[in-house]
């Protein structure tokens, strides 16, 4: 037999002005298994607590019903208190006679009523409580980064530099991104490279990163404190061990033709090269698709061709036979790093949401660029050694012109979003433009320019006020090749005119979009993303670096369009949430889960399907020989939320949700006929 | 007994973080609403079983409420779009049954509409005064003592 | 195949040569054109510009008609016609008030606004196939007849086939309203070769061909000089105005920009035409002011 | 049926099977028979009295008949169905079943039902039967006959039903439950309901009163019908066992009209659709939500 | 004593019964979706009444121990538990019409109700109620009533037994209640001698029945008593799905449950409801073990019942031959067949 202990809560006036609390102490009092029911003014107060330890000592109470505000104010509260006298702080639950009852009504007699009622509720579900004890997951202390780009390089350094150890995966042959690719960068114009490569290096040789380039994720399985990560290491063809990067191979390679992706095809490069001279780590890759010797292979060629880089090796590293390798890596948390690419302007679209320019000519114009080429043409170690000289014909452009929003802010292409970064850099290129080409005039197009951040407004005006860049808002309907210059058709909204200029150059800021195949891996990792690809966050405002998925985090620019600083913020972030979950060895988590009853479970799996969080695994009963008797639900207490949509979804209710059991339940929609005023006459009296 | 002067009993099922929470902020904006309603708080209304509403009217309920999250604010991201497929059984089914569904009113209440909440409440209490005590329902276990051989007059 | 078939007035004055040639493809494409019985004015130029209404009321009861004729898809070869029809069709879709008025005025209560409207340009190119086909026979047939193949052509869209895009490219979007492709495909299928040029999609100022003839002028030299300048033999159209504007006033443009084009103006139905062996008398092309016969007899 | 009796004799004596579920003539009508010795195989039947859902008998509740071994089942295109939604739902698998299928033509109401079929004596599902021929099946015996006559009574009564005003509605089932004495055999013939511990006998909380009063008695078959939503292979089993000759087979048939109509599902017999209960879109109906 | 009663007469009698204000119980046709049957219903005139016809559906049993009975209210409080009544007393009723079968089966489970206890809710109902029976003139393939010691013009149990005649009925008085109330109603019989030109269908039925089933009890009860873990079990068992249908169809079955049913916190009825040893709830232990583990031992369990424990202890064998199981079953389990088998093995056994 139970012994409740009720406490009415008075609030001072807030709820006694309404509701008769001696009333509903001496009404519940009657409730049979209520060994003590008394009101006071405040129970959250130091003597209304004392009030409640000290029945419980007293009386020998198995439970205690708080009547008082609402369980999401005081239950983190009165459960202290309970615990603090030696009783399981689950014994203890709320009746919400303040919020959801005094303040709501005026009729002192309807309100007593209903909060005898509402306390009887609790008083029947604390009957049915369980103790609960929190759940204690073990934690690998090691974290897994996705992405080698500025973000996932700050995020590996933050944590490496708390003391634990980083897992580093990256799918391009060096760490580094697209910030390696910068020229220089907004508002400081500062040298891109030499911010970033320190910061690649210490990479390197952190003693607690584990590096991963030219690597990418193959599976992920597991839940938060306990992943399971395959790692595909993609074959360079060399052996990174023998190799020490002095470039011999290269020198010897006799392919000179390859586009350069680093350079974004604007230069070319061998079939066997490093990405760019500071590479991280400076070992090569072969490039199969255009080495000789390989295509010979393919082709079926009686003996081998080329091989002129294994001759110019001199430590034997060339390995054309070394295969991809599969690892395992056990960590505790995740890290989604892998950053943007640009939309491609032209009509043949990787994403079928998205339709390209044609009327840009972008492909067809050599002159027409997109703003990361610039970058590279910016760039004192790009194809051009920083020269901005035309494609086409190797001139200087003296008329260049910029488009922005290509993409971007335009539904009809299919993406709505605004890139974010495009106003700057555009103002940092007709700035770059301006101190290298002096006669040279920019203009740009644009629809707005929003320079929101630190010293950006500043900035982008410089661009105009001293660097004399033309400004002009309105769109670009299209551009023509006219023999040597292109034609660009504009319409300038604030003269209400349309512009039609000779341009030399073309430069299209195009739309940031996340990296193609992110969707694949967000699979992988059960994380959700919007219909760009962009990985959701769990609360846009109060948990931006967290996702759905418990473990699992974001930083950078594949949750959303972001630049420099707000990448490097975010991973810092993120890096920050993964020390905090890694500050214990185990994680405590809420004991409110579900729990299965093996006996009963015939394994239909309704509960596994409408699991938000596939926290419902099979588990194979055997008897004593290991013979399988049958296969039954189980839930993940690592991962399980405490919903109860499992238990709903149970046609033999064979699973419960502690906390919410259907006893519990199933006691206060019981106590719903009682009144505590005499027996009532409902329900079916003969 | 006539609707007149009765007041009904009414059950509430609902989510803790989206309609508990909007009733505390109807409290706390000390929205004035009608007594009938007595809340019975779940996690989320994927943990809300059809037969809750239907012990609630064997126990005397003359009306339930059932409220959640928004579509798409699930606090557990998706126990709501469960939820509203089950709803979706029950109301069509249990008016085939004879159960009048103006008994039970189900709602997406969030955290901030604490006046949208007072509504349903309010509305729900009037629509089922109007409907009188549900004593059919009470009155199905009156009988059965011969399992029904009867062929009356 | 069955197809409805709208004329609209130019087809039965300034552009005959564009029904005549249709009338001549239609039926070597397999294709029988079911003429909308009792069609009206489209209202083109005048009427959308006084009164909405009206110029939904006109549309509308030519599509109305189609309905009750059981014509699902009606064929608007002018360019002008098909945009007013598209436009109202699009129009009534999207404003249910405007929708009910409209079945008030043509007493129609039945109608549904159901029935989808195409120019010459997208018929054909769903057809490519079929026209690359027949092409590829006859020219195996006869090297007798003039052949088109190799013959470098301009498309010319103007300014109303692809546009407005949520007009012209509603319900489904046919072609890219900014940078289409359709008349290419059909140019190809025929054996000629389009040029890559830049006035495609500019006006040709047919609208001011009575009230401001300096600007037609203008507008209309750019475009034949552009198209001479990509190295085009032929100007491709799909618009009987633009017809007027670009094969009539040709002569009359050269001589204020003081020189020669001698570029002739193909309705696209003329090139398909010839292309699958019809006669040049046929298509009628013995009726454009630009001799044709001279680039027919050059292309190899 | 020549070929049925050889296939059965052949698994069995091949070992490919332990015993062979089908039906005999037994000594009122046709009833399931448990075959397991190649000489028995004579005993096996198929006609138009073969009404019986014989899918309920793989289910795991049912120990003494998986103790005879991997069995074979002889099925019309309706019991696939309820084959593939014990596979569906684990509790088979399919390589763990040989598939008898038999062209059908139609049963008649009663297994005792002799003659041709008429639209008196078939059974309430055949008339409009679209899968006449189980495609699941291993073996694809007979030709296909001509499709069966159509019953009206069903169909009637739930106009009749569903035009009565709510209230008397509500009377309607009153009655209809009053009569129900619990013996539990629609559920013990429901080849769906194979849970070991049916809610209705779990007593801590007892949710489903077992008392046999209207009360308890729509509680039991309004859940019965709630979870077979989306689940119910329609073979009215339950109304065929249902001693007090309730209509139990109209609130499946109702329930699944819903599941039609809401989430346009049928139930059909490809273990690999998955049922709508337990899965979502985020634009399903609401328009009763306020 | 023997009056007879014309047609007439016996529609006067039973409205004047009615009347009187007595329930009166007699076979009357229900249209239910599943068809027309016959049943024993409560009926509010004479016209209802069915007398003959297919077999009656069901048995007298819901009338004397019905499907669920409320034994008493309880209410607790702080004070403790306290109980009331729940259902009033049963009213006197009388059955007219009713199947040999079923009056038969009354004084077989009197022998139960009223042996190391004497069991109030069964002889409240059965004390109140008068028993007019009517020899059967129908019998289907399922019926052996005359193979368990019974038979369609048996008058065991009956107060006053009726048998069909040309334009109306013999009554014959058998018991005092059955004197009593032939000579309360006394207006409508008129005295005649003994069977004189009883309805030739009784015998023919009779016979009929004789043909469905021919067995030794004696030797089947002695062979079920060696033969408990005999392997014909293994084969009884299969087609059974495990309901309740026979058992609450069977005259003799009389196994109940008790529940107390909650109508709140404080307060909820104790009942009495039918329950069934064909179901695997009926034994299964708290522990989850249950001793009968499948459908075959269930089946076993039925028959031992009734065929060798019970009457081990009262003599008779706890089953009247009505049929119903057969009928009933689902699965087309049939009884007549199980007592075949048992009937040879018990020869050759001998």
């Amino acid at each position: 037999m139970s012994r409740i202990g009720v406490f009415v809560c008075h609030c001072g006036e807030n709820i006694a002005r309404t509701v008769d609390c001696a009333a509903v102490a001496k009404r519940l009092a009657e409730l049979p298994g209520v060994a003590h029911s008394v009101d006071y003014k405040y129970m959250c107060s130091d003597p209304g607590q004392a009030l409640i330890k000290q029945a419980i000592a007293e009386k020998g109470l198995t439970g205690v019903v708080v009547a008082a505000c609402s369980p999401h104010m005081h239950e983190k509260t009165f459960r202290r208190a309970v615990s603090g006298a030696g009783m399981n702080p689950h014994f203890c639950e709320m009746a919400n006679i303040r919020e959801h009852c005094s303040w709501i009504h005026e009729d002192r007699v309807k309100a007593t009523d209903k909060a005898t009622q509402l306390a009887s509720f609790i008083v029947e579900k604390v009957k049915r409580n369980r103790p609960l004890q929190p759940i204690h997951i073990p934690i690998e202390r090691r974290a897994l980064v996705i992405g080698g780009g500025i973000a996932g390089i700050q995020a590996s350094l933050d944590i490496a530099d708390g003391n634990r150890e980083v897992v580093l995966v990256e799918k391009e042959p060096s760490i580094g991104g697209h910030m390696s690719q910068l020229s220089e960068t907004f508002p400081t114009l500062d040298c891109s490279q030499c911010i970033l490569t320190p910061r690649m290096v210490e990479t390197y040789q952190h003693e607690r990163i584990r590096l991963h380039t030219y690597s990418e994720v193959e599976s992920v399985e597991g839940y938060i404190g306990n992943f399971t990560v395959r790692i595909r290491k993609k074959s360079r063809s060399i052996d990174e061990e023998k190799c020490n990067g002095c470039g011999a191979c290269i020198q010897a390679c006799p392919n000179r033709k390859s586009p350069n992706e680093f350079d974004t095809g604007l230069g070319k490069r061998t079939s066997v090269y490093v990405p760019f001279p500071q590479a991280v780590p400076n070992i090569p890759v072969i490039d199969r698709a255009s080495c000789l010797f390989f295509r010979g292979r393919a082709k079926g060629a009686k003996k081998d061709v080329c091989k002129k880089c294994e001759a110019a090796c001199g430590k034997g590293a060339i390995a054309f036979d070394r295969e991809d390798r599969i690892i395992e890596e056990k960590v505790g948390a995740i890290i989604i790093a892998t950053g943007y690419q640009l939309y491609s302007i032209g009509k043949e679209q990787a994403n079928p949401a998205f339709k390209g320019y044609g009327e840009y000519g972008y492909g067809t114009i050599p002159d027409v660029i997109d703003g990361l080429q610039f970058e590279r043409l910016a760039s004192a170690s790009g194809p051009t050694a920083g020269k901005i000289l035309r494609p086409s014909d190797g001139k200087e452009p003296k008329r260049i012109v910029f488009l922005q929003c290509i993409g971007s802010r335009d539904p009809a292409k299919g993406i709505q979003f605004c890139s974010k970064i495009c106003c700057m850099y555009v103002a940092k290129h007709t700035m770059l433009y301006k101190h290298k080409v002096h006669g040279g005039q920019a203009t740009v197009f644009f629809m707005d320019v929003r320079a929101a951040g630190k010293g950006y407004d500043e900035f982008s005006r410089r661009a105009i006020e001293e660097d004399g860049a033309r400004y002009i808002r309105g769109r670009v309907s299209k551009l023509e090749r006219d023999g040597e210059v292109i034609k660009v058709y504009g319409y300038d909204t604030l003269n209400g005119a349309p512009v039609v200029m000779d341009a030399d150059m073309v430069v299209l800021a195009t739309a940031m979009v996340p990296q193609t195949g992110i969707s694949t891996l967000a699979q992988k990792l059960s994380v959700s993303y919007d219909r760009y690809g962009f990985i959701n966050e769990a609360h846009p405002k109060l948990r931006p670096v967290e996702t759905n998925t418990a473990g699992i985090f974001v930083a950078g620019a594949c949750q959303a369009p972001r630049d420099i600083p707000d990448s490097v913020s975010m991973a810092s972030a993120a890096a920050a949430k993964v020390l905090g979950l890694f500050s214990n060895e185990k994680l405590e988590r809420e004991p409110s889960v579900a729990v299965v009853n093996r006996e009963l479970c015939t394994g239909c799996f309704h509960c596994q399907r409408v699991c938000p969080y596939g926290a419902i695994d099979r588990f194979e009963v055997k008897d004593r020989k290991g013979a399988l008797l049958k296969t039954v639900a189980e839930v993940n207490k690592g991962i399980c939320q405490g919903c109860g949509t499992c238990q709903a979804a149970c046609p033999s209710k064979s699973v419960e949700l502690e906390g919410f059991t259907d006893e519990q339940v199933f006691a206060e929609i019981n106590a719903l006929e009682w009144t505590g005023q005499g027996v009532s006459d409902e329900g079916g009296r003969r | 007994m006539t609707s007149t002067g009765f007041e009904p009993k009414i059950a509430a099922f609902v989510c803790n973080w989206c309609t508990y929470t909007g009733a505390d902020l109807a409290g706390t904006s000390r929205i004035q609403m009608a007594t009938n309603v007595r809340i019975i708080r779940l996690p989320c209304t994927g943990r809300i079983d059809p037969l809750f509403i239907i012990k609630a009217f064997e126990r005397g309920a003359d009306g339930v409420i059932v409220s959640g999250c928004h579509p798409a604010d699930c606090h557990y991201t998706a126990g709501n779009y469960h939820a509203r497929r089950r709803f979706t059984l029950f109301n069509d089914f249990i008016e085939f049954l004879g159960i009048d569904s103006r008994r039970i009113t189900f709602s997406w209440v969030s955290a901030s509409e604490g006046q949208k909440w007072a509504d349903i409440v309010n509305d729900t209490t009037a629509r089922v005064r109007e409907l009188g005590p549900f004593s059919g329902y009470r009155d199905l276990v009156r009988s059965g003592l011969t399992g029904g051989q009867d062929a009356g007059t | 195949m069955k197809i409805g078939y709208y004329p609209g007035c130019s087809l039965s004055s300034t552009g005959r040569e564009y029904n005549e040639s249709l009338q001549v493809i239609a039926p070597l494409l397999g294709v029988t054109l079911q003429e909308i019985e009792d069609w009206n004015c489209c209202g083109a130029s005048s009427a959308h510009a006084t009164n909405r209404q009206l110029s939904l009321a006109l549309a509308a009861r030519n599509l109305a008609l189609a309905e009750t004729q059981a014509i699902p898809e009606v064929l608007a070869p002018c360019a002008a016609c098909y945009n007013r029809l598209a436009s109202a069709r699009h129009a009534l879709a999207k404003d249910t008030r405007a929708f009910e008025k409209t079945r008030e005025v043509l007493e129609r209560p039945e109608f549904s606004n159901s029935v989808r409207v195409k120019t010459s340009v997208e018929w054909l190119r769903d057809l490519a196939p079929v026209i690359q086909k027949k092409a590829e026979e006859t020219a195996s047939r006869s090297a007798t007849s003039p052949s088109v193949k190799g013959l470098k052509v301009a498309c010319y869209y103007g300014c109303l086939l692809v546009r407005p895009p949520e007009v012209t490219q509603w319900p489904t979007q046919w072609d890219d309203p900014e940078d289409p492709s359709s008349m290419e495909t059909v140019v190809r299928a025929t054996g000629a070769e389009p040029v890559r040029w830049n006035r495609r999609l500019d006006c040709c100022g047919a609208g001011f061909s009575l009230s401001r003839l300096d600007s037609v002028a203008r507008l209309g030299r750019e475009i034949l000089q552009e198209a001479k300048k990509a190295g085009a033999q032929a100007l491709v159209v799909a618009c009987p105005l633009c017809h007027v504007n670009l094969d009539f006033r040709q002569q009359a443009i050269a001589r204020k920009a003081g020189g020669e084009f001698d570029l002739p103006v193909f309705y696209i139905t003329e090139l398909v035409g010839l292309a699958l062996g019809a006669s040049q008398a046929q298509l009628g092309l013995n009726r454009h002011y630009v001799r044709t016969d001279s680039v027919l007899e050059r292309s190899p | 049926m020549r070929e049925l009796k050889d296939l059965a004799r052949r698994l069995l004596e091949e070992g490919a099977v332990k015993v062979v579920i089908g039906y005999e003539e037994g000594p009122v009508g046709v009833r399931p028979v448990f075959v397991t010795r190649p000489a028995d195989a004579e005993k096996l039947v198929f006609n138009s009295k073969c009404v019986q859902n014989l899918a309920a008998y793989l289910s795991r509740r049912r120990g003494h008949i998986a103790r005879l071994g991997k069995p074979a089942i002889v099925v019309k295109g309706c019991d696939a169905r309820a084959v593939a939604g014990l596979i569906r739902e684990s509790q088979l698998k399919r390589e763990d079943v040989v598939m008898i299928g038999i062209r059908c033509g139609g049963v008649s109401l009663q297994p005792s039902e002799e003659g041709p079929l008429t639209p008196a004596t078939v059974a309430d599902r055949c008339g409009g039967c679209e899968s006449r021929e189980p495609k699941l099946a291993d073996h694809l015996l007979g030709a296909l006959p001509p499709a069966p006559p159509k019953a009206t009574r069903m169909s009637e009564l739930m106009a009749q039903i569903e035009k009565m005003p709510v209230a008397e509605r509500f009377r309607f089932w009153a009655e209809q439950f009053e009569r129900c004495v619990r013996c539990n055999a629609c559920r013990e013939v429901c080849p769906m309901c194979f849970c070991e511990r049916c809610i209705q006998d779990k007593s801590q909380p007892q949710w489903i009163e077992t008392s046999p009063h209207a009360r308890g008695n729509l509680s039991w078959h309004f859940t019965h019908a709630m979870h077979l939503a989306g689940r119910c292979s329609s073979c009215d089993e339950c109304q065929r066992a249902c001693p007090a000759g309730l209509p139990l087979g109209l609130l499946n048939r109702k329930m699944a009209e819903i599941v039609r109509n809401r989430f346009e599902y049928q139930v059909s017999d490809d273990p690999t659709v998955p049922s709508p209960i337990g899965a979502f879109k985020q634009q399903d109906p609401q328009e009763f939500i306020k | 004593m023997t009056f007879s009663i014309s047609d007439s007469g016996l529609n006067a009698l039973v409205d004047e019964v009615i009347a009187s204000g007595t329930t009166v119980i007699a076979p009357a046709v229900i249209k239910l979706s599943a068809g027309e049957r016959r049943e024993y219903q409560k009926i509010g005139s004479a016209e209802k009444m069915a007398l003959t016809g297919a077999i009656v559906s069901n048995s007298l049993k819901p009338f004397i121990m019905p499907p669920s009975v409320p034994l008493f209210r309880y209410t607790r409080a702080k004070a403790g538990v306290s109980l009331e009544p729940a259902a009033g007393k049963a009213q006197a009723a009388v059955v007219i019409g009713a199947q040999a079968c079923d009056i038969a089966a009354l004084e077989i489970v009197d022998r139960v109700m009223d042996w190391d206890y004497h069991d109030e809710v069964w002889f409240e109902r059965r004390k109140a109620t008068t028993v007019i029976s009517l020899a059967c003139t129908q019998a289907d393939a399922s019926c052996f009533c005359t193979a368990v010691g019974s038979g369609p013009d048996h008058p065991r149990g009956s107060d006053v037994q009726f048998l069909r005649k040309k334009g109306g009925y013999l009554a014959r008085a058998l018991t005092e209640t059955g004197k009593a109330f032939c000579a309360k109603y006394g207006s409508h019989f008129e005295k005649v001698g003994d069977d004189a030109d009883r309805d030739p269908l009784i015998k023919e039925t009779r016979e009929k029945v004789e043909t469905n089933l021919k067995i030794d009890l004696g030797a089947i009860r002695s062979f079920l008593t060696r033969n408990f873990d005999h392997e014909l079990w293994n084969d009884f068992g299969l087609r059974c799905h495990g309901c309740g249908a026979c058992a609450f169809a069977c005259p003799t079955c009389h196994c109940f449950d008790i529940v107390d049913e909650p109508e709140g916190i404080t307060h909820g009825v104790r009942r009495r409801n039918w329950d069934t040893c064909q179901t695997a709830k009926f034994t299964v232990h708290a522990s989850g073990h249950n001793p009968r583990k499948d459908q075959n031992s269930r089946i076993r369990q039925r028959v031992m019942h009734k065929f060798q424990i019970y009457p081990e202890r009262f003599g008779d064998v706890l089953c009247t031959g009505c049929g119903r199981c057969v009928r009933v079953c689902a699965g087309g389990m049939n009884l007549l067949e199980i007592l075949k088998v048992l009937g040879k093995s018990a020869e050759a056994k001998s």
